[in-house]
């Protein structure tokens, strides 16, 4: 064990708080779920991409700086810490991007990682259905093989897909055996959006934004090639995807490091600094970020040993989303009555909390998480 | 000692509840959010018909002569459907701040709605559609008729509520009113709505768990959904008797009315906060978008938890009154 | 609605607090669930009774009083805040003997309650079985009826049994149908516990007291006058007690009352009187006591004027067992390491604290009332 | 940057948890309370001979000289097992203490177990089988050697303790510590002693609640109890890199070093606190008997929860730290 920091992490560390405070934007960029702010947040990611920070812990070919894990917590320090806007390319970059490398085949890697890493080709992902939500084995959009054996044609119905309205691609499973059931006979089939036969409706989230979408697939056809890891073996891509997404880069502990620090600068600026039950509430949630960066760094450290993330990683995911959620928490009760206002001063405490609601709700609810924790964790019998 | 509402009171809000239900859906109510009015002038109209603004306004200015044990039970209901415009501020401050006054009649017919700002609130909700704004100054009480608004257009959460910036709140008419009352009695009259609110987000929570199928089964018949549900329930319903022991210590001017109001503003704004938690939850994704109704009430709720006094504000003048004053 | 005390509530409160003045013992009894304590328990009730006080919402002939419930809460504020002895006789008192009064025979009602309010006889109740703990339905100990008709024979195994270490009678219910299953064909029976084949076997609990046991019934004889409701009607007789039980008499709320107040004093005594955290939490509890007072008082004229208690008192006993382990929890940590000491000046607080888990265990754990709750006051669909 | 421990680590403290199942059961665990001796000296000899007592104990004095790193897995082991007697004191706060003084070998060799009474503590931990005291005089550290006690008994929660009170702590012999390294210490290694405890006590659910049936089913099928011990273990298992954590800041003194033992204190009281409740909750009725085993770890946890400063006084420690004093 030695926590300290090396000289080459120091260094890069440096480097990379030294182009961010370069290259942030002064400003905040609009939302990312408006048309003109999905354009900023492209332009921004070419940005990072063109001076290689865009997906540091890829391999170099396919745009990435192939540096390990904890270099990219590291990273992700930095890039919170100065304001930078949040990445449009997320669901491209740090959940189907690792699959495609674990899992994809030389011609997938070419075809897809560069347009990923630079934003070119932005990623919306396509889990649930209409009744496949928590219980996603019950997923019945349909791929069937053509003919002539070089198409998928997929029909059916998706849902709370993020991104979608304005992105390139989308990543989900189909039922491409029809005969099957449950986990069974599915398979992880990537799509244009721009596909003949693909409609996408925008839904309007609690803030008026589009932050997801249903999308339909009507006899969309797509070539064999856009599939992931196999036929029929969906589901286990699907999961080793949102294992990774749980487990560490979904949610790169940093951020909520800095969203405590600015709770602490609320406080600081507009509360009592003697209420000491703010001031435990304040200290909590710093001890439990910190708590969280630590629990990261060990699972880190524990991959880049040879070790692997599993089930456990559930356990992440139930505690950043509450923490998150407790965080905004405390600032709407900093703020009063202020916080009723939604384009003031304060907005982005009262949008934060708003979007801190779906973190209990999104990547599967915090039930299905802790059901998962108990019976693979703790071992506790199926129901 | 009775602790039970008479038959009068109770058929009183059941048929305003009844009301409500047939007339002022969730539809309408979106309608009204949509629209960008804050306020339903129809509605309003239909409300001071049945004589629900002015259940406290004195018979002698031609109201029913309630008081708040009377009105609670009304506020209740206007809550539980999320009715927009200055409902709490019309029927229990400018009920009690007008009596007695020439404004009194325009309580009770619907004519003038009044809004409040007895806080120093930087944003006032509804002044925008109310032409009679209560304002403190100096530990007074005055009105500010026609008050000028800021050109500025300010996004609230609750799309029932319009916030606007005061520009001048200076020359307004001196009310013989007690400020301490006005603003206990907009804690108290928010709790029950918020009570409202709590109600019928549980309500919508306990159709779509009851609807919704998952894993085969109704989600409902699960045990994490009954025990978050129930969880909140128990805490909805055990600020109920504490609103309603406050608007009998508020009829009856008890010493311990500020107690009490306090202590009902408290519970019913942490109540609210665990039934939008807990009823966002069940619905899962479909709870978070703009089409699911959930989202009108809990916006609602989210806007009056804080307003007249946080649950913390509040928490702590009943800590002062228990426990002394630190 | 008027809240206030009428004249007559008034005077009944002044007559109560002035004999409890002048009567309660000035040191505390030791704990009844040890032979000295139960001995001492049983004077003191007989004394209580004497004066008329043991039961005093019962019917005149039966030892009670005749007074309504209203004035039933105001006896027990007043008992609670004199500091006088927990009731030994809990459960004849206030779970057997209103269902007695409920739906027992006059012979019944003669010759069980004077005793019952004068605890001349103590009552055990033997609910639980080992196979049937929440989930009661499951209850395997027979009640056979013998050739002549006119005699129970009882075998089988109770559990949890409080008070049965040193009480006279105890109550549960058999399974008097061999055929049936879940809840029907049980019989509610009265059983003298000195019955020849009645073994008790006592329980040490967390403290190291007895304060329950296992009863073995080994064809156990009693006659078939010991039948409470009618033969297969156990089930429905059992939850109506158990329903008033949760609902009002079980807990009243003064005994939370008062336990805020103890520890408010504590506070006081020993805490740092500027600590916002420990003062927020001090009125939340004072707060959660006094809303339970109130729903209680709603709940009672509820009753006076007609109405039933019905599912929803299972919000009760959440409400009280959590509320109750809170107050403790906060007493330990105003005492710190002096709560290690299970002997010292603050005994009864950490007595308490270990008495206050079970709160959430006994009378049907929380969990099967939240289960309640859902089903029957939210209408959720059953699993 | 590296969080992990090495295999040596590892493998001690595995070697240390297959001794500790095989030879100190509940069982025995449960003998040693009932007998009212609250240690158990053939077990000490057996942690002596393993090296477990000496691991802090520098080379020089014949111990492994190993740090709060190489320690820190052990301690954790023996609170899984929750070891009767003065573990935490003579491993931490001895064998730090009395380095190089002549009481050195009997830590090593276990024949001279150590206690510590540095906080002004009334009732002193296992001063009844401990020959030797630490006690802080006027921010010194110094030893009693066969320290007098009172002949009064004292019941304390944790049969495993046995506390009793010093007559006289004046007389001791001044030592070269350091008071805030000891009490940082002994903090340190009652959080990762109870860190041990809490996966027992969770484990020990884990078995009743496979085990238990109810309604044709194992108990733990319920989702009730899925959640229960879900969200238990979360809190257990995100206070472990925090214990980790602290003692790698104690082994190279960091200038955070105080911040650090004090969140994993804070972290793993109220880690224990939730697990103890959870873990009786899962048991029912069964679980409240002094029969059940799990007992003897949820008094352990409640009698360590407060020593060495409670979750509060640490939170404000760190609070202290992160936003500055008050």
């Amino acid at each position: 064990m030695d926590l300290r920091e090396t000289p080459e992490e120091a260094a890069f560390r440096a480097e990379a708080r030294a182009w961010l405070a370069a290259n942030v934007p002064t400003e905040p960029l609009p939302s990312f779920d408006t048309a003109e702010g999905f354009a900023l947040h492209r332009e921004w990611e070419a940005k990072l991409y063109e001076a290689g920070w865009s997906a540091v812990s890829w391999p170099v070919e396919y745009g990435g700086r192939g540096l390990d894990y904890l270099l990219w917590l590291i990273f992700e320090e930095e890039y919170w810490r100065s304001g930078a806007p949040g990445r449009v390319s997320q669901n491209g970059i740090f959940l189907l991007g690792p699959t495609i490398i674990e899992v994809g085949t030389e011609e997938q890697k070419a075809r897809f990682l560069p347009a990923m890493a630079s934003s070119k080709e932005v990623w919306a992902q396509a889990w649930s259905e209409p009744d496949a939500g928590s219980d996603m084995a019950s997923i019945r959009s349909k791929g069937t093989l053509s003919d002539d054996g070089t198409e998928w044609i997929l029909n059916g119905q998706k849902i709370w897909a993020s991104r979608a309205v304005w992105a390139d691609w989308c990543f989900g499973i189909f039922r491409t055996d029809p005969e099957s059931s449950r986990h069974k006979g599915l398979t992880f089939i990537l799509v244009p959006l721009d596909t003949p036969g693909v409609t996408v409706r925008p839904i309007a989230q609690l803030d008026g934004d589009t932050g997801f979408a249903e999308i339909f697939f009507d006899d969309v056809h797509v070539p064999v090639e856009n599939t992931l890891g196999g036929v029929g073996r969906g589901w286990n891509v699907a999961m080793a995807t949102a294992g990774f997404e749980r487990g560490v880069s979904l949610r790169s502990p940093a951020r909520f490091n800095v969203a405590v620090e600015r709770l602490i600068e609320l406080w600081v600026a507009i509360g009592d600094p003697d209420d000491d039950t703010m001031r435990d509430a304040v200290t909590d949630l710093w001890m439990q970020a910190e708590g969280y960066r630590l629990h990261t760094y060990m699972t880190v450290t524990k991959l880049l040993e040879g070790g692997t993330v599993g089930s456990e990683s559930s356990l992440n995911k139930i505690f950043w989303s509450e923490m998150d959620l407790r965080a905004h928490e405390l600032a709407l009760q900093l703020l009063g009555p202020e916080a009723e206002r939604m384009d003031g001063p304060f907005e982005s405490w009262v949008d934060g909390f708003l979007f801190s609601l779906s973190g209990p709700i999104y990547a599967g609810t915090n039930e299905v998480q802790r059901n998962i924790i108990a019976d693979r964790v703790l071992n506790l019998p199926r129901a | 000692m009775q602790f039970s509402f008479t038959t009068d009171q109770l058929e009183f809000a059941a048929g305003l509840r009844d009301m409500l239900e047939r007339e002022f859906t969730a539809a309408r109510l979106r309608h009204v959010w949509e629209s960008g009015d804050a306020h339903d002038p129809a509605l309003w109209s239909r409300l001071a018909e049945m004589g629900v603004l002015s259940m406290m306004v004195p018979e002698a200015d031609g109201g029913l002569g309630g008081n708040f044990v009377d009105t609670i039970l009304l506020v209740e209901e206007l809550g539980r459907a999320a009715v927009p415009g200055p409902v709490v501020e019309t029927m229990a401050l400018g009920a009690l701040a007008l009596s007695g006054t020439k404004w009194a009649p325009g309580v009770v017919d619907g004519s003038t709605p009044v809004t409040a700002a007895l806080l120093g609130e930087r944003y006032v909700p509804h002044a925008a559609v109310a032409p009679l704004v209560l304002v403190a100054h100096g530990g007074n009480v005055e009105l500010l008729e026609s008050p000028i608004r800021s050109d500025e257009t300010i996004g609230g959460i609750d799309g029932g509520r319009g916030l606007s910036t005061l520009m001048d709140i200076t020359g307004g008419t001196a009310l013989d009113a007690d400020l301490a009352g006005l603003t206990d009695a907009g804690a108290l009259a928010s709790a029950a709505y918020l009570l409202g609110l709590s109600s019928r987000m549980l309500a919508i929570a306990g159709d779509y768990a009851r609807d919704r199928r998952q894993f085969g089964q109704p989600i409902g018949a699960f045990q994490a959904v009954k025990h978050l549900m129930a969880d909140a329930l128990l805490k909805v319903e055990f600020s109920r008797p504490a609103i309603y022991r406050a608007a009998w210590s508020f009829a009856n001017d008890t010493p311990d009315r500020g107690r009490d109001v306090s202590m009902a503003k408290a519970l019913a704004s942490d109540g609210a906060q665990k039934a939008a938690r807990s009823a966002l939850q069940v619905h899962g994704a479909i709870g978070y978008t703009w089409e699911c109704d959930l989202q009108l009430f809990m916006k609602k709720a989210w806007a009056l938890i804080p307003a007249w006094g946080s649950a913390q504000h509040h928490r702590r003048r009943v800590a002062d009154a228990v426990l002394g004053r630190r």
